[in-house]
C-alpha cells in the first residue's frame, strides 16, 4: 500500500489508482487499496466467487442482506428495462436508451444513497430511477414524447434526466455545494458516461468539486463506448480512474458488473462525501449490452463476439452464482422476485395502454414563473386553430353523417 | 433541505425583498456602486442569495461591482470560483435547485460564450422541462457593450443571443437608478435574469436614497416625451439617444426617447403607444445590425402599427462587423450625428 | 508547410474543386446520399479537406452522412473525435491555420453550444483579427430543425445565433441538388461555413446526375412564381410553403415561393424584386418568432421597400417557448392552414 | 525512478511526477527523473549554484553558450517588458499584461523551438514574440489599440496572441495533428496560464492530444494567480504537472524562474513530440512580479512580503550569478547586452512616437474572404459620412480663418 508524502509533509494514504497524488482524501473513511493497479477491484469474481479479502483492497463483501437486496433490485431492474426495449421495438416509444448490463452501477449508485441525498442521471440511467421509486408511466413520460421530462424531483430528490452530456455532473456539484453552504448533510451522485468524461463540462464539475470539497461523488460507468465510438479513440490514459489524480480526489477503478465491489466502494465514496471527506470518482468498468438506443445498429462498429464474451461476465448471473452457492437464495425468494418483476413488467404495459392526453396549451405554462402578455397571445392563438379545426372536423363528419 | 421547502424555493426570498431596508439619505451615486447595494441589500435581505464568479472575491471584481461584499458576507456567501465559465453557470443551476438564489459575474460577455450550453439548454429551459416543478432565480450578470477602449473580446454586445432564447428574462439598466431597482427585481425573481451591464455608464453618476424603486423591470420608460419620432434605446445607446434629442430641437424637431430597459420581455404597449403618437421610429444599440436586436423591434413594431406608419423604422446600429479595436471603435458606435442623418433620410412630407 | 504554402491556403482547393468529376448517371438519391456524395467528391478532389466528428467514422455518423467515408479514405482523413464539440471546432481551427480544409459535424444543433465560444470567438473573428492574414475555409455541418419526433435538444433551430455573427456564412439547402451543389461550394468557400441540414428532410429524394451544380449558395431562389404573395422560406419550411402555395391556388391566390439558401448573406437583390411584384409577403421558419431570423427578413424588406408593401410582413413561425416535446410539435410547427390563415388576416382591397 | 506495468503489462518509464500513471510516454528522449515529487526539478537554484547531477532528475545543465544565450534573451526581453510597462503608466497603450518575473519560461519556450515550429501564445507572451523575432512595433499595435492583432504569423510561425482562456490551446492541438497527417515534422508549443487549466477547453485540448498524440507541448506558466485568484482557490491537487495523469502524458513540474531546467525539460518535450513521443505538459512555477494589467490593484489581494520573496528568486539575477562564478560572463559581454537592451527600449520608444494611421474602411475589408454587397453599402456610407465630417470641419476653419 503506498505511502506519499503530499507537498505539506504530511503522510498521505492513497486509494485506489490514484495514489500517491491524492491528497485532499481523508482516509477514515475510505478503505485503503492494496491490489496492483490496473486490475478493477472485486469482490466476486465472474465466476460468482469471493475474493480473497486479501485481495480485495480492505473491502469487505457487503451483508448478506444487502447481496439480496442488491439482486433483487438488479433482476427487477433489467426485467423493466427488457420490456421498455420491447416496447420501444413496437414502436410505442420515441427512443429508449438501454442499461441493459449495466445493472450492478445503476443499482449500487442508488443502493448508495439515503432518501435525501440527490440523483443526478442520464438518459441512460432509467433503471436507477426505478429503483429510487419513480413510477414506470412518470419515468417513460419522456421516453413517449409526452413532456421532456415528467416525474416527481424534490420528492425523490433525482434531476431530470440529462441528455446534454457532462452538464448534471455541474449540476450536481452545485446543488452539493448548497448543501455545505447550508451545513446540511446530503450528498449528490451523478452518473456519466466514458464518453462524456471528454467534454469541458466533466474538467469543470471534477474541478469545482475538489477546490470547494462538495459532498458529491461521480460515478463513472464505463460501458466502453459513447454510441460507435470505443474507449480507446476517447483517452488516452489507463482508466477513467486515473483523472482523479488530476483534480485532488481519489479515484477508484472497480468491475462494474461486480454489484457488490460497485456497492461497497460508491457507499464508501458517499459516507466519505458525507463526513466532510470532499468528493470521490468512481469507475465502474461494465459493457453496453443493447445498441445505444433503438436507432443506433452496433454491427456497424463492434464484433458480436466482445458482446458474446461480456454476456459471460453478466453482473445478475455472477451474484446469482454466489447467492446460490452460498446458500443465501431460495427458490421460495426467486420465485417471489420472480413475480415482483413480472408484475412490474405488467404494470409497464399496462401504463403504456394508457395515454396521456397532454393539454397543448400548457406549452405556454411553464416557459416563465412570471406570466408574458406576448405568451398568452400566442397562447389564445393556439386555442383558436384547435377550437376551429375541431369545429371544421365536426362539420365534416356532420356532412358525412 | 425538505421537498417543501424546494418547492416554495424563492417565493420566501420575493418576500423578503419587498421588505426593504430603510431610506437612506441621498448620495451622488455610479451605476457600479448602485449595483453593488444592490446586491449587498439584497443579500442582507435574503439569507439564500450567494454571490460568485471570477474575481468577484477579495479584489471586488475588475469593474469592482462587488466591492466590499466578500468582506461582508465572507466565504461562505462571496466567492472566487475556479476560472470556468460552464462551471459557474452550472454550479449556479445545482444551488438554484437546492433553493439558493445564486447571483453570478461573467467577467466581459465575451466569456459568457463558454457558458452557452448551460444557459441555453438548461438555465432557460429548466423551468419549461419540469412543467415549472423546478425553477431556477439565478442572475447572470454580464457586462456588455463598448465604448471603454477595451481590446478585442471586451466589447462584445451579446443581447441578441439572450433575446432570441426562449426562458430567459433579459434585463438592462441605462442609469444608477434603475441598475439598483432592477437589480433588487432580478435577484427576487423567480426566473433566471440575464443582467446586462452597459460598461460604458459604470461610472455615470445619479443623486439616488436607497433604497430607490423605479419602474417594473419588464416594462420600457418614456424619459423624454416628443412628437415628431421615438428614439428607441437601452443601456448604452439611452445616454447617445437623449444628445441626439437635444441637438434635434435646434432642427425643430421634437424627439420622443424610450429606455427599453427590458429586451425580453419587449413592452410592447409602451412602445407601440408612443409611435401610434409620432409615426415614426428609430432603434439604435451598438451590436451589429443583421439578425441583431432592432430586427426584433422593427418587425414587431411594424407588424403591429404598420398602418399608423409614416416611414420605415430605421435601425441605426454597429456595422455588420466584428467590434472594432479601441482607435476604430468611433467609427463603428452610433453618434448623434449619424442618427440626425440618417432621420434625415426619410421623406418628411 | 512554408509561409508560401500557407498563405496560398485554399486557394488550390478551390481550383480543384472546379475541376469536378465526370457526370454520373442520373440516379434517386436523398439528401444524406447528396450529402454524403458531395463531401465523398470534395475529398477525392482536394487532399486538404479532412472529416471528423463525434461518430462520423465507422458508424457513418448518427444520421448515416459520412456513410462509407471512412472505409474508403481511412484514419487519417475521416476520424471519430473524442466527444468534445468546442474541442472538434477548435483542434478544425488548427489545421486550417495549417492549410487543411476541415469538414466538422455537430452531431445534433443543441450541440454545438459548447462550441459557441470557439465558433463566435474565433471561426467568426480570426479572418478580420489577423487582417486576413488567417482564414479558416472550415465547414460546420449542424443538423438542425425538428419534425422527426426527437427528444429534448434534438430539434432546436440555433440559426438565428449563427447569422446574427459578423464573419460567418450561414447556408441552408432545402432539396438533395442544393444539398450536393452548396455543400461542395461550402468546402470550396475560403469563409468558415455554418452548414446547416434540415433533419426532416433528409430522407427526401430526387432524381441527380452528379457532380450537380444549382445556383450559388449566396443566392436565393425563386422556386414557384406568383402574383399575390410572397412566401419566403428555407429549410424545411420550404416544404411547407410550397404546399400552401398549392392549397392557396383553391382560394385564388397567387403565391410566389422564394428558397433562402443563404442566411447569411441575405439576398436582398433576389427577394426585394419578388416582393416589389407582390407587394405581400409572410416568412417561415420552425424557430421561435421573438429575436429569431424572420425578424432579420422583415426588418430589412421593411426598410428597403416601406412604399411597396400593401401590408405588414408576416412570421409564421414557431411559439416562444423551447421546442415541444414529440406529441406536442405538431402544435408548434407552421402549417399550410396555419399560414393560410395568417394571409387571410391582411386586409384585401 | 519508478517502474510500473500498465494494462498492456508492458513496462513503463515514467516522467516527473506523473510517475506510473504514464503510459503513452516514449523515454527514449525523456531523461528519467529521479527527484522526489513534489520539489519542482532545478539544475540551478537560488543561489545561483548548479544543482548536484543526482539530484537534477537525469537532465544536463544546458551547454555554456545556450546559457550565454538564454541569459542575454531574458536581459532583451525584459528590458521591452519593463519599457512598455512604463508607457503604459503614461498612457500610452491601452493595456500590457506584463511578464516581468516569467522570463525564465518564455524565454525558454522560444528557444526550444525551431524556426517551422509554431507558438500559441497569450496576451502575456508578448517578451515570446519579440525573443521569436518579431518586431515591438508589430507586437504593440494590438495593444495600442489599431487592430486586434498586428504581426505576421506565417512569417513567424506565431498565432495571434489569444485572449479567450485555453482556447488557443486547442488550435495548438489542431495544428499540431495536421502536421502529423502531412508527415511533417513540427512541433506546436502553446503557452497557458495556471488558471486557464480550469477552462474546460484546456481539459479538450490535453486529452485531444493525448488520444491523437499531436506533437504538441502545453506549457503552462504557474504564475500563482488568475488576475486576484489564488492557486488554491483555482485547482486541489498538488501542482499543474498531476493533470497530466490523467490524459495518459508526462507531466514536468519544474522551477519556472530556472531558465536551465525549463529550456532542458521544455526542449527534450519538444523532440519527444518531434519524434512520434505524443504531447507533454510542463509546468513552470513562477510568480507573476506586476499586477494582471495596468488596470489591476494587486495591493487588494496579495502581501507584498511574497512579492519581495519571490523577487529574491528572479530568473536573471540567479543566471547571471552562476555566469559570474562559472566566469563564462565578461564585463564586455554585459555591456554588449545591456546596449543591445537599451537599444530596443529606444527603439521601442520610437515606434510609439509614429502613430500607425489605418483607414477606418479597412474595417470591412476582412470580414470575410467573398465579398458582400450589404458590407460594402456600409463602407460606403462610413466613406461618405468621414468626408461629409471633414468638409464641414474644413468649412468651420475657412469661417473662423
Ligand atoms: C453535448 C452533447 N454532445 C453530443 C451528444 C449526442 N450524444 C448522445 S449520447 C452520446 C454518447 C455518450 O456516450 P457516453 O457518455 O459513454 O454515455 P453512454 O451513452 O455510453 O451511456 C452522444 C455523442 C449529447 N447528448 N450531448
Ligand atoms: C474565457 C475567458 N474568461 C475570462 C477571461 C478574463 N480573464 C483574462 S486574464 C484572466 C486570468 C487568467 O489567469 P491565468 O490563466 O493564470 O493567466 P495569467 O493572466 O496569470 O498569465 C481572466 C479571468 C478571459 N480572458 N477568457
Ligand atoms: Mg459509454
Ligand atoms: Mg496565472
Amino acid at each position: 500500500m503506498p505511502i506519499v508524502h503530499n507537498y505539506r509533509g504530511e503522510v498521505v494514504r492513497g486509494a485506489w489508482m490514484a495514489h500517491d497524488c491524492v491528497m485532499s482524501l481523508k482516509v477514515e473513511s475510505v478503505p485503503v487499496l492494496t491490489q496492483p493497479a490496473p486490475t478493477p477491484l472485486r469482490l466476486i469474481d465472474d465466476a460468482g466467487v469471493a475474493v480473497d479479502p486479501s485481495e480485495s483492497g480492505g473491502f469487505a463483501l457487503p451483508a448478506p442482506e444487502i447481496l439480496l437486496g442488491l439482486y433483487r433490485r438488479m433482476v427487477v431492474a433489467r426485467r423493466f428495462d427488457v420490456q421498455v426495449t420491447a416496447l420501444t421495438r413496437q414502436g410505442r416509444l420515441a427512443t429508449y436508451p438501454s442499461a441493459l448490463g449495466q445493472e450492478a452501477c445503476e443499482i449500487a449508485a442508488v443502493a448508495s444513497l439515503d432518501t435525501d441525498d440527490w440523483l443526478f442521471p442520464t438518459y441512460r440511467d432509467s433503471i436507477a430511477l426505478l429503483s429510487r421509486g419513480v413510477p414506470p408511466e412518470d419515468i417513460l413520460a419522456s421516453f413517449r414524447g409526452e413532456w421532456h421530462s415528467g416525474y416527481d424531483y424534490y420528492k425523490h430528490r433525482i434531476a431530470p434526466q440529462a441528455t446534454p452530456l457532462a452538464t448534471q455532473a455541474l449540476h450536481a456539484v452545485g446543488l452539493a455545494t448548497a448543501v455545505k453552504l447550508k451545513g446540511d448533510q446530503t450528498v449528490a451522485l451523478t452518473l456519466l458516461g466514458d464518453g462524456a468524461t471528454s467534454e469541458g463540462d466533466a474538467h469543470e464539475a471534477f474541478n469545482f468539486a475538489a477546490v470547494w470539497q462538495a459532498p458529491v461523488v461521480f460515478l463513472v460507468q464505463n460501458n466502453q463506448f459513447a454510441i460507435s465510438v470505443p474507449l480507446d479513440k476517447q483517452m488516452a490514459c489507463r482508466t477513467i480512474a486515473d483523472k482523479a489524480v488530476g483534480y485532488g480526489m481519489p479515484g477508484y477503478y472497480v468491475d462494474g458488473n461486480d454489484v457488490a465491489a460497485m456497492y461497497a466502494v460508491v457507499s464508501a465514496a458517499v459516507d466519505t462525501a458525507r463526513n466532510g471527506g470532499g468528493p470521490s470518482l468512481v469507475e465502474g468498468l461494465t459493457y453496453r449490452m443493447e445498441a445505444h438506443t433503438n436507432s443506433d445498429d452496433p454491427t456497424r462498429y463492434r464484433d458480436s463476439a466482445d458482446v458474446d464474451e461480456w454476456r459471460g461476465r453478466d453482473p445478475i448471473e455472477r451474484l446469482e452464482k454466489y447467492l446460490l452457492s452460498a446458500g443465501l437464495l431460495t427458490d421460495d425468494e426467486r420465485a417471489d422476485i420472480a413475480r415482483e418483476a413480472e408484475d412490474l413488467a405488467a404494470a409497464t404495459r399496462e401504463c403504456m395502454t394508457k395515454t396521456a392526453v397532454i393539454d397543448p396549451l400548457e406549452l405556454f405554462e411553464h416557459v416563465y414563473a412570471t406570466p408574458r402578455s406576448a405568451l398568452a397571445e400566442q397562447r389564445d392563438f393556439l386555442a383558436n386553430e384547435i377550437a376551429e379545426h375541431e369545429a371544421a372536423a365536426t362539420t365534416t363528419t356532420g356532412e358525412t353523417a | 433541505m425538505t421537498a417543501q421547502q424546494s418547492t416554495t424555493q424563492g417565493s420566501s426570498a420575493r418576500d423578503n425583498a419587498e421588505a426593504a431596508p430603510a431610506p437612506r439619505p441621498a448620495a451622488p451615486m455610479t451605476m457600479a456602486a448602485a449595483l453593488n447595494a444592490a446586491i449587498h441589500d439584497a443579500m442582507m435581505d435574503d439569507p439564500s442569495v450567494v454571490l460568485f464568479g471570477e474575481d468577484v472575491g477579495p479584489l471586488g471584481g475588475v469593474f469592482r461591482v462587488t466591492d466590499g461584499l466578500y468582506a461582508e458576507f465572507g466565504e461562505t456567501r462571496v466567492s472566487d470560483s475556479p476560472l470556468a465559465e460552464s462551471g459557474i453557470i452550472g454550479t449556479a443551476i445545482g444551488m438554484a435547485i437546492y433553493g439558493l438564489r445564486p447571483v453570478v459575474e461573467m467577467q466581459f460577455d465575451a466569456f459568457s460564450y463558454p457558458a452557452f450550453e448551460q444557459i441555453v439548454s438548461h438555465v432557460a429551459k429548466m423551468r419549461n422541462r419540469t412543467r415549472g416543478k423546478i425553477q431556477l432565480p439565478i442572475v447572470v450578470r454580464i457586462p456588455y457593450a463598448g465604448d471603454i477602449g477595451g481590446v478585442e473580446h471586451h466589447s462584445d454586445s451579446s443581447e441578441a443571443y439572450w433575446a432570441a432564447t426562449p426562458g430567459l428574462t433579459v434585463v438592462t439598466p441605462s442609469n444608477p437608478a434603475d441598475a439598483y431597482s432592477m437589480l433588487r427585481e432580478a435577484i427576487a425573481s423567480d426566473d433566471p435574469v440575464i443582467f446586462m451591464e452597459p460598461k460604458s455608464r459604470y461610472w455615470s453618476k445619479a443623486e439616488l436614497a436607497l433604497p430607490v424603486q423605479t419602474a417594473p423591470m419588464n416594462k420600457a420608460v418614456v424619459i423624454r416625451e416628443g412628437s415628431d419620432v421615438t428614439l428607441i434605446a437601452y443601456g448604452p445607446t439611452v445616454k447617445t439617444a437623449l444628445a441626439t434629442a437635444e441637438l434635434a430641437v435646434e432642427e425643430g424637431l421634437s424627439v420622443e426617447v424610450i429606455d427599453l430597459r427590458s429586451l425580453s420581455p419587449f413592452d410592447d404597449e409602451t412602445v407601440s403607444a408612443s409611435l401610434r403618437k409620432t409615426s415614426r421610429a428609430a432603434v439604435i444599440h451598438e451590436a451589429a445590425q443583421f439578425g441583431g436586436y432592432g430586427a426584433e423591434v422593427v418587425a414587431r413594431l411594424t407588424e403591429r402599427n404598420f398602418y399608423y406608419l409614416a416611414a420605415p423604422i430605421l435601425r441605426i446600429t454597429g456595422f455588420d462587423i466584428p467590434y472594432p479595436s479601441p482607435k476604430l471603435e468611433e467609427f463603428f458606435l452610433p453618434t448623434p450625428d449619424r442618427i440626425l442623418a440618417a432621420l434625415g433620410t426619410w421623406e418628411w412630407s
